[in-house]
């Protein structure tokens, strides 16, 4: 019997792994992959709620579909971003960004 | 389908027309890149385009609250005076970088960062008036993803490719926990129109008051309120000088007028719950930045804590939800923004022309640059709250509309550390005029645009207080869940 | 345009002739020019004020205008002057007149800052709006930072932060009591006779509320008033302060605490005044004699001074928490006289520092000799201060002890007995500085050769001890003025003095 | 019966890709367990009969954005930078307790909410056809969506100035 | 009788004093001495012509009216019905003061002339002259206590000025500093007597009709029951006419606040004469006087009070004097012991038949009349010792001797001053004195044999010090480097003059000083008590004889004897019972050294301490968050997750 819960159960683990991957992690694009799974439960949640609890209307799906394309985006200026980092340090982890401190 | 009611959102067509115009500019008029002399053109085109687009949206404000798409785009006279306010930051920022998008490595970008302001500016404007929080979101993050490329924009920089590190990692974290917050309201309520969910908002829901939290921590975000602020001072200093200028004014001041509307619009029956929550954060934030700020020596970082102080300061008026309250908050911004970019135009011409960037190097400046001084003094006494000038009317109105929504107490540790604050502008003030220096900042002459663009700023620091009308006029438009 | 505005346009518009001349010439036009317009001013506004109470008019405020400012937050642009008002405004006037003189080597800047400090002051004197009052309370105490820091001497950084800091902590304190006040009394109005009087919208402030706000005011223009122990900003600030800054702090602008506290926590707040005066009158007392101890055993010229003023503006303070109409009236006396001396002293004590190079009381010897019209003047400050009868000293003192004596328990007697042995001790620390650096023989060859007073300087002596020595000898019109004005605040006292405050432990 | 069970298989994989991809030391394979987890998700919005949104997660997400961190990784992809040495235990301890505290607060905070028991059911094909959003997205009315439709069209070209700006060489 | 003239006897020396004060620079020495003594010629002309018109005005019932030409309120207070006047009083003892004060500022004016010649600060000296003259009468002038109390300092501060005129020398300075600190101590009483006095009668007027209706019926001011339960007491008058005579002890050198006088010698010694022997000195007995209604009606037991303190200064001071070397400080001591006895003479008073009975109150008169007489002789005494220093250049009797060759009229007058300080009639000194003496037998035997004693230590010590200058051991040496010579005319004639009045005061009116001055103001006639007379006569011979025997010869072997046997009483005596030592003591090291030393590493260390401890807090806090800041991306999303966690938990919990 899958209800609301265990979507959201789901979400909520998937969001709190990637948060965990955000903090563990040293290499900044392996962050961004975490990231994805934060956005990816966020997701997973408009879809669920609208599917089963408000599935008369179709925001939550809209919403979804709007998010995936943000993120997206999102993880291309990211990415961007990174490989501009790579360019200036030569290396991608996280701990060499601390050159702008206290 | 009605396209007519494209024309309710005047303000956004209109900046977007200015962004179009300029995107064609570039294009056609100084696309060349052997193009010896390319940034005059794009400068002159932004600024009076700019202009011309605030008086478009003042002249033609509606007079009421008009909507447009179902309730998905909300918009009310307070908010177009808000975006004018924005676009006002906006110009002087223009005017302060042209001195530095003249320079050689940047002539060939400049057409970009113009564009990628103003695609942030109009992020704004729909975070602005947004009537669902899908164009919330969009609207926020339209204003933070092409944030990150000018935070960038000196990539061949370390510092600032590690600010855009910085500030990107931080804003999709907030951003995937502000989503997720989203999506909870959405389970409670099943809608996301704002004019539908205040109905549905129930101050005993946990789900909705962690997603009450979820939705702060996100806007904070924004805002750089403690405990969202670490990225700011980051960023701030890696950051080009005036992109850090855009972002410590402009991208703050929309966020908190925002988060008031969203706060007073959807969260309304939460009062009682956000009231607590801001009472702490405003606490923690004015506290910690003063805290922080007292030691910095990096001149950027250190108006990077001051930013996050006077953020505190700012969402003070948010207390409550009350209407002097949001006049109050916008007239702070302006008040704010003025004095704020006055500041940043000395620091960038400052690092422009000497390259020289820490409050150690200002000894002595009074004594080779006393007309940069004088203002920068003004704006830093305007940002202490010192009378005559603005940010003093600023402050007590901030103060006098948190004292009214009943928070006395609140008020008073803000007092108190408006005490900090003025010490550490106190020192900057110390540096230029008292301490002496054996390799002051030479005497140098900055270009026309930073002059024309510190005069805006001395005018607005030393009119926008003791000309009421300012402030009338904002009072005439404002709205909240009290008078 | 009502006329008492010109008090801030003048100044207004010495600011911007000052930023438009060109060298030292123009700026001492600029400064004599706009300085006498003010103290010509004061002395009219003085005639005219005695004029129109001899004519019968007996409206609370004379002069009175108001304009709306800030129409949604009911704050406006009032302007009136009582008999307090206009004693302080010619004071002020005086003060700023020969402190003009005083710094008449100074640059451009100097005067910029100088002059906006003045403008604060005449604005708050005139300011009937508490929003107007605590706007040019703060505008007169920013310049000082500059003042200080930049034409100072000695440890001027340290000493022009502290001072500022402490002072706008005050301030801190100032506005939230402010707040308190205006939506205590029902948030429609900022004028303060309306409030006092619950017309134009204000209602009564609630007991409780009083009580809440009357500390947070008193506290706030206290320390400016050198209340103990939040007095420190003022020997270390006084210390370092070029010398007609000092004149002007200890002379105007430490008078703004005094002159708040009367005409905003004892005349709104009646009721908490006459609960908690008690707290406050042990702080002052203690404070009297403190400074004056003090005082003893200080080796520089501007600390010793500074203590005294420490101990005489805790004296301010403490008269007009004795909540009479007498020791009230005394209190403004002795703002004035204290304005006056304290402006002298420090006056003679800037020019023999600056001829000396030296403020040590120990390093000093025998000036009369070498330098007898400063000397003199100092020797003038030093009787002033000691309360020499003829002197203003004497006046405000003795008005003053006749009023604290006024309440007859116990407790007020021993702390106004107590604060009257303060008198002798200013005895013991006049006469030893006067003793140890007038007298004697001189024996520091480099102080054997120097010069007397300039012509300026000298104009800026006379016309203090005229002015000291004027309010000593014909005190009543002064007095009878003064206490005209003081009466609508005792008659909010009265209308609450029977009750005994319960939580005073010595009663 | 079978939808549960596919939902649990889904979310064993979802779960474990997860875990794995924020625990493995490659890099490379932390995108390819990314791209398991974003088809699991995938399969999820398919079990909901959103067919539509499961194509564009898996077009979009697996087909482009993991696609793109496999390009970036191989441009940053010198080998000491492909193998990333882990945090100090202390460090580690301190995020997953926080994680943990998160996961429990929130978990305990939504079921402490009665949500309504509906249970999966085959689903509603008129809602979600392809039809219904086209128009939806076009519409202009309340639950229409044309706006951010427009505006993301203007986010997307911000963006592409914005990665323009940073990658291209000068 | 119209008195409004009066006004000129204060007004003229102001303005002499504004004259020679503002202007002095520009005069010449001559010029201003010579103008300073014109305008107090005139003031002294008025003086007399006051005195002879107010007493030969009719009396109304028997009594002197008092009269008062001005009076205008000055300063007003606004509570209890308190005014602050300013005006002009004329009494019997207000004129008689007239008449001392500008006799003896006189005689010191023209004095000055001779003895101040070529001084640097003539015209100052002139001015501080001036100063002081007006300020005197206008104590003795005053309508109200405040007015009093005004002058009372302001003579205070001429005596400051004047004793530190050698404001070169340290111990002049460190003299006038003494002088106005202990009597601005003193003062301090006196001014809390007079707000107890003014709160709890209504008024401070010297008029005291009015007093007894505040004091039997309504109060002003607040608290009506309590300030009447208080007075109804009956120690609220007595404790402030009691604060009063503190003031007045400080200024007339009473016991223990009399360690001011000998040292102000240090001035100039016509100022002595003036301000330190004949006048300001006095105002302490005077103010008592003045209050006498009430003392003797309200508190008589505590007159008796100042009684004891009078004879316990009187006889501590002769016995120092004794002991003295300086020939000014003998003189000041015998000062202090005169005036102790014009305070006994007071205290001796009886209240019995109320103050309307002269015979109870004869001390009132007598007093008043030792006062006068005092002032003359002691004048006399100061302005010779003048004319000796001058001859001398030194204050030490060492340096003296055989001084009656060189200069005879000083030698005449100081004896005849000396005869009439011990009580050896027909000098004026006899009959005053004995009026003294009669009053306190009246109080009581042992005061009277008391005095009587002192009075003969008196003699003893007056012809010690006589015969150590003009007889005794002569310096022969140092008279042969500075041969002593008789002074100009301008400084022997005022000596001649005040010789004249002190020989002729006391018999040409015998017995009508009191038919002008007396406790009830009608006439009271002073009959000798031969008994009394007799005995004090015969003890003060003998006190005279003993002195004659021990100093009058060159060689003076008693003296060394007995200076040999005592060393220790000697010594202390000497010393002054070290009384300067434990003030010095309590002033330098409990009040400077603790208090006010400790108040002031209070102040920087505690209080300044505080604030700063507040700055360096913040910047502490600075240093000590800023790994909070680290950098390090990771950390600040912890951060942020902790944060959005704790708020979470602040909203649901």
């Amino acid at each position: 019997m899958i209800t609301i819960n265990c979507f959201l159960i789901l979400s909520a683990l998937m969001l709190f792994i990637g948060v965990y991957g955000f903090l563990t992690r040293r290499n900044t694009l392996a962050i961004l992959i975490s990231i994805e799974l934060m956005l990816n439960a966020a997701d997973l949640n408009f879809a669920a709620f609208n599917r089963m609890l408000f599935p008369e209307g179709q925001e939550g799906y809209f919403f979804t579909l709007f998010s995936v394309a943000i993120s997206a985006a999102e993880t291309a200026i990211a990415i961007a971003v990174m490989i501009n980092v790579y360019r200036n340090l030569k290396n991608n982890f996280v701990e060499n960004l601390d050159k702008l401190k206290w | 389908m009605d396209y007519s009611q494209f024309l309710n959102m005047s303000d956004e067509l209109s900046l977007l027309a200015v962004v179009v115009i300029l995107f064609m500019a570039d294009l056609f008029c100084c696309g060349s890149e052997n193009s010896t002399k390319p940034s005059k053109a794009l400068s002159l085109i932004a600024v009076p385009l700019l202009l011309v687009q605030t008086v478009y949206m003042l002249v033609n404000m509606p007079a009421d609250c008009v909507t447009a798409f179902g309730d998905m785009y909300l918009s009310a006279p307070m908010m177009t005076v808000v975006k004018a306010v924005l676009n006002i930051g906006t110009v002087i920022v223009f005017l302060m970088a042209n001195v530095w998008m003249n320079r050689e490595e940047n002539q060939v970008k400049q057409g970009e960062f113009y564009l990628l302001t103003l695609f942030t500016l109009l992020g704004m404007y729909f975070m602005i008036s947004s009537g669902h929080f899908l164009m919330f979101f969009i609207g926020l993050e339209l204003a933070s993803i092409p944030m990150t490329a000018l935070v960038a924009f000196t990539k061949k920089n370390q510092e600032s490719a590690e600010a855009a590190a910085k500030y990107i990692l931080t804003a999709l974290f907030s951003s995937g926990l502000l989503l997720y917050g989203i999506s909870l309201l959405y389970g409670t309520c099943g809608t996301l129109y704002f004019n539908d969910m205040a109905a549905v908002m129930d101050a005993s829901n946990w789900v909705q008051l962690a997603a009450l939290v979820l939705f702060i921590s996100g806007i904070g975000f924004k805002i750089s309120l403690v405990p969202f602020h670490l990225w700011t001072a980051d960023t701030y200093e890696g950051a080009p000088t005036t992109v850090t200028g855009y972002l410590s004014v402009i991208s703050k001041g929309a966020a908190a007028f925002v988060m008031f509307v969203i706060l007073t619009k959807v969260f309304e029956p939460m009062v009682e719950n956000w009231n607590l929550l801001l009472f702490w954060i405003i606490i923690v934030s004015i506290t910690v930045a003063n805290i922080f700020a007292v030691r910095q020596n990096n001149i950027k970082r250190f108006m990077a804590f001051s930013a996050i102080s006077q953020a505190g300061y700012l969402v003070l008026g948010a207390m409550g939800g009350t209407a002097q309250g949001m006049t109050a908050m916008v007239y702070y911004l302006f008040v704010y923004m003025v004095a704020n970019l006055g500041v940043f135009a000395i620091i960038n011409i400052v690092e422009q022309r000497s390259g020289k960037l820490n409050i150690s190097d200002y000894d002595g400046f009074y004594a080779t640059n006393p007309k940069l001084s004088f203002i920068m003094t003004l704006c830093l006494f305007s940002l202490a709250g010192i009378p005559p000038f603005a940010g003093f009317f600023s402050k007590f109105f901030i103060f006098m509309a948190g004292f009214k929504a009943g928070f006395p107490w609140l008020v008073f540790i803000a007092l108190v550390n408006t005490v900090i604050s003025l010490y550490y502008y106190l020192l900057i003030v110390k540096a230029m005029y008292i301490k002496k220096s054996d390799t002051p900042i030479a005497r140098f002459s900055s270009d026309g645009y930073t002059q024309i663009g510190l005069a805006l700023c001395a005018i607005g620091v030393v009119f926008a207080g003791i000309l009421s009308q300012i402030y009338q006029y904002f009072d005439s438009f404002s709205f909240g869940l009290m008078p | 345009m009502n006329f008492l505005s010109l008090f801030v346009l003048i100044p207004l518009l010495m600011l911007l002739s000052l930023w438009l001349v060109k060298g030292t010439k123009g700026i001492r036009a600029v400064m004599v020019v706009g300085s006498s317009a003010l103290l010509a001013l004061s002395i009219y506004l003085t005639f005219a004020f005695l004029a129109e109470r001899a004519a019968g008019n007996t409206a609370e405020m004379l002069y009175t205008a108001s304009f709306t400012w800030f129409e949604p937050l009911h704050i406006s642009y009032s302007v009136g002057v009582d008999g307090i008002s206009v004693a302080m405004l010619l004071l002020s006037g005086v003060i700023v007149f020969t402190g003009t003189f005083v710094s008449w080597d100074m640059c451009k800047e100097y005067f910029l800052w100088f002059t906006l400090l003045s403008m604060g002051v005449f604005g708050f004197f005139i300011s009937i709006d508490l929003f107007m009052m605590f706007m040019f309370y703060e505008i007169a105490l920013i310049p000082m930072y500059l003042l200080i820091g930049v034409w100072g001497s000695g440890h001027k950084e340290y000493s022009a932060m502290k001072l500022t800091l402490m002072l706008m902590g005050a301030s801190a304190f100032l506005m939230l009591g402010i707040f308190g006040i205006f939506y205590g009394a029902g948030g429609q109005t900022f004028n303060l006779l309306d409030i006092a009087s619950h017309t134009g919208g204000a209602t009564l402030i609630e007991f409780s509320q009083q009580c809440i706000w009357f500390p947070f005011v008193f506290v706030g223009f206290g320390v400016l008033g050198a209340m103990f122990p939040f007095h420190t900003w003022s020997p270390d600030g006084h210390a370092s302060a070029p010398t007609a800054v000092s004149m002007l702090h200890a002379g105007v602008l430490m008078k703004l605490g005094g002159y708040g506290c009367f005409r905003v926590a004892i005349y709104l707040l009646p009721d908490a005044a006459n609960e908690l005066s008690w707290i406050f009158l042990i702080l002052t007392g203690t404070g009297v004699v403190y400074g004056a101890l003090s005082a003893c055993v200080q080796t520089d010229l501007k600390y010793l001074n500074a203590y005294s003023s420490v101990s005489h503006c805790g004296m301010v303070l403490f008269a007009i928490l004795m909540l009479t109409s007498t020791a009230s009236t005394g209190a403004i006396l002795q703002m004035l006289s204290h304005g006056l001396m304290t402006a002298l002293f420090f006056a003679v004590i800037g020019m023999i520092y600056h001829r000396a190079h030296t403020r040590d009381i120990r390093e000093l010897n025998g000036l009369m000799r070498i330098i007898p019209f400063l000397s003199v003047g100092f020797a003038i400050a030093g009787l002033a201060n000691l309360g020499l009868p003829g002197l203003s000293g004497f006046v405000a003192e003795m008005t003053i002890f006749v009023g604290a004596f006024q309440n007859a328990d116990l407790f007020h007697r021993v702390l106004t007995i107590a604060a009257c042995t303060s008198i002798v001790v200013a005895a013991v620390y006049i006469l030893r500085m006067v003793g140890k650096i007038l007298y004697g023989t001189n024996v520091n060859p480099d102080h054997a050769k120097l010069h007397d007073a300039h012509w300026e300087e000298r104009l800026a002596i006379i016309v203090l001890i005229a002015c000291i020595a004027g309010i000593g000898l014909a005190p009543s019109w002064l007095s009878n003025m003064i206490d005209a004005s003081v009466s609508p605040v005792m008659e909010q006292i009265q209308a609450v003095a029977s009750t005994v405050s319960k939580s005073n432990p010595f009663l | 019966m079978a939808t549960t069970i596919i939902f649990f298989v889904l979310a064993a994989i979802i779960l474990g890709c997860a875990l794995l991809a924020v625990t493995t030391k490659h890099i490379m394979r932390a995108a390819t367990y990314l791209l398991f987890v974003l088809f699991g998700t995938a399969g999820l919005y398919f079990l909901m009969g959103y067919t539509f949104l499961g194509s564009v997660q898996v077009m979009v997400y697996a087909g482009g954005v993991v696609v793109l961190y496999i390009f970036a990784l191989m441009l940053t992809g010198r080998s000491d930078n492909q193998k990333e040495k882990s945090m100090s235990v202390a460090k580690k301890m301190a995020a997953l307790i926080a994680s943990l505290c998160g996961a429990a607060i929130l978990l305990f905070v939504i079921i402490s909410q009665k949500f309504a028991a509906t249970v999966l059911t085959a689903p509603n094909e008129q809602l979600t056809s392809i039809q219904t959003l086209g128009q939806q997205i076009i519409a202009s009315d309340k639950y229409g969506y044309l706006l951010p439709f427009e505006v993301v069209s203007v986010l997307l070209l911000a963006c592409i100035v914005g990665g323009l700006i940073i990658a291209r060489k000068r | 009788m119209n008195f409004t003239y009066t006004i000129f006897i204060l007004l003229l020396p102001f303005f002499s004093f504004l004259i020679l004060g503002l202007a002095g620079k520009w005069l010449s020495h001559r010029t201003a001495g010579i103008f300073g003594t014109l305008v107090l010629g005139v003031v002294t002309v008025l003086s007399y012509f006051t005195a002879f018109e107010y007493f030969t005005a009719d009396r109304v019932d028997g009594v002197f009216q008092t009269l008062v030409p001005y009076n205008f309120v000055w300063l007003p207070f606004f509570d209890g019905g308190l005014h602050f006047d300013l005006g002009i009083m004329l009494d019997p003892i207000t004129v008689m003061m007239l008449i001392v004060i500008s006799t003896v500022s006189l005689m010191v004016h023209i004095y000055s002339f001779g003895y101040m010649h070529g001084e640097r600060g003539f015209q100052r000296y002139y001015a501080y002259l001036s100063l002081f003259t007006m300020s005197m009468l206008g104590l003795v002038m005053a309508t109200n206590i405040f007015q009093m109390y005004m002058f009372w300092e302001l003579v205070g501060v001429c005596s400051y000025l004047l004793i530190g005129f050698y404001y070169t020398q340290a111990p002049a300075v460190a003299a006038s500093k003494k002088a106005f600190i202990v009597t601005r101590f003193a003062d301090l009483g006196f001014l809390i007597g007079i707000l107890f006095y003014g709160y709890y009668t209504g008024s401070f007027s010297f008029d005291f009709t009015n007093t007894a209706v505040y004091l039997n019926g309504a109060m002003p001011g607040v608290g009506a029951d309590f300030s009447k339960a208080i007075a109804g007491a009956g120690f609220i008058l007595p404790t402030a006419l009691f604060l009063m005579f503190v003031g007045g002890a400080g200024k007339s050198a009473m016991f223990p606040l009399h360690i001011w006088l000998p040292d102000a010698m240090e001035g100039p010694t016509p100022v002595s004469a003036l301000i330190h022997a004949a006048t300001m000195v006095v105002a302490g007995v005077f103010q008592v006087a003045r209050m006498f209604p009430l003392w003797i009606q309200y508190a008589p037991e505590t007159l008796h009070i100042v009684a004891w303190i009078g004879a316990f200064t009187a006889f501590y001071a002769a016995a120092v004097a004794c002991a003295q070397s300086d020939i000014k400080r003998v003189l000041a001591f015998s000062t202090i012991s005169q005036i102790a006895f014009m305070m006994v003479a007071l205290g001796v008073c009886l209240p019995e038949g109320g103050y309307t009975d002269n015979h109870a109150s004869l001390g009132y008169m007598a007093s008043m009349y030792h006062l006068f007489t005092h002032a003359m002789f002691k004048a006399t005494l100061f302005l010779c010792a003048g004319c000796i220093i001058h001859a001398v250049h030194s204050n030490e009797m060492e340096f003296m001797g055989g001084m009656r060759k060189y200069m005879p009229i000083t030698h005449i007058t100081f004896l005849i001053a000396c005869l009439a300080i011990s009580g050896i009639p027909p000098f004026s000194g006899f009959f005053s004195k004995d009026e003294i003496l009669v009053a306190a037998f009246h109080y009581s035997s042992a005061m009277g044999w008391i005095m009587t004693g002192i009075a003969a230590m008196t003699a003893f010590y007056m012809f010690r010090l006589y015969y150590g200058i003009f007889w005794g051991t002569e310096n022969v040496e140092y008279h042969e480097h500075h041969t002593p010579h008789e002074s100009p005319a301008v400084m022997t004639i005022p000596l001649i003059l005040l010789t004249v009045i002190t020989v002729t005061v006391g018999w040409i009116l015998p017995g009508s000083f009191g038919s002008f001055v007396s406790a009830t103001g009608e006439a009271y006639h002073i009959h000798l008590d031969w008994s009394v007379a007799g005995t004090s006569i015969v003890i003060a011979v003998i006190a005279i004889a003993l002195a004659t025997y021990i100093y009058s010869g060159v060689r003076q072997p008693i003296a060394e004897k007995m200076k040999a046997t005592f060393p220790a009483l000697h010594k202390w005596a000497y010393h002054r019972f070290y009384l300067d030592e434990v003030y010095q003591f309590v002033t330098h090291r409990i009040v400077f050294g603790i208090f006010s030393r400790s108040f002031a590493w209070f102040d920087r260390h505690v209080v300044d301490g505080f604030f700063n401890f507040l700055a360096w807090g913040t910047n502490a806090a600075s240093y000590s968050i800023r790994t909070l800041q680290s950098g390090r991306v990771q950390q600040y999303a912890f951060v942020f997750l902790l944060g959005v966690l704790v708020l979470i938990l602040m909203l649901i919990i």
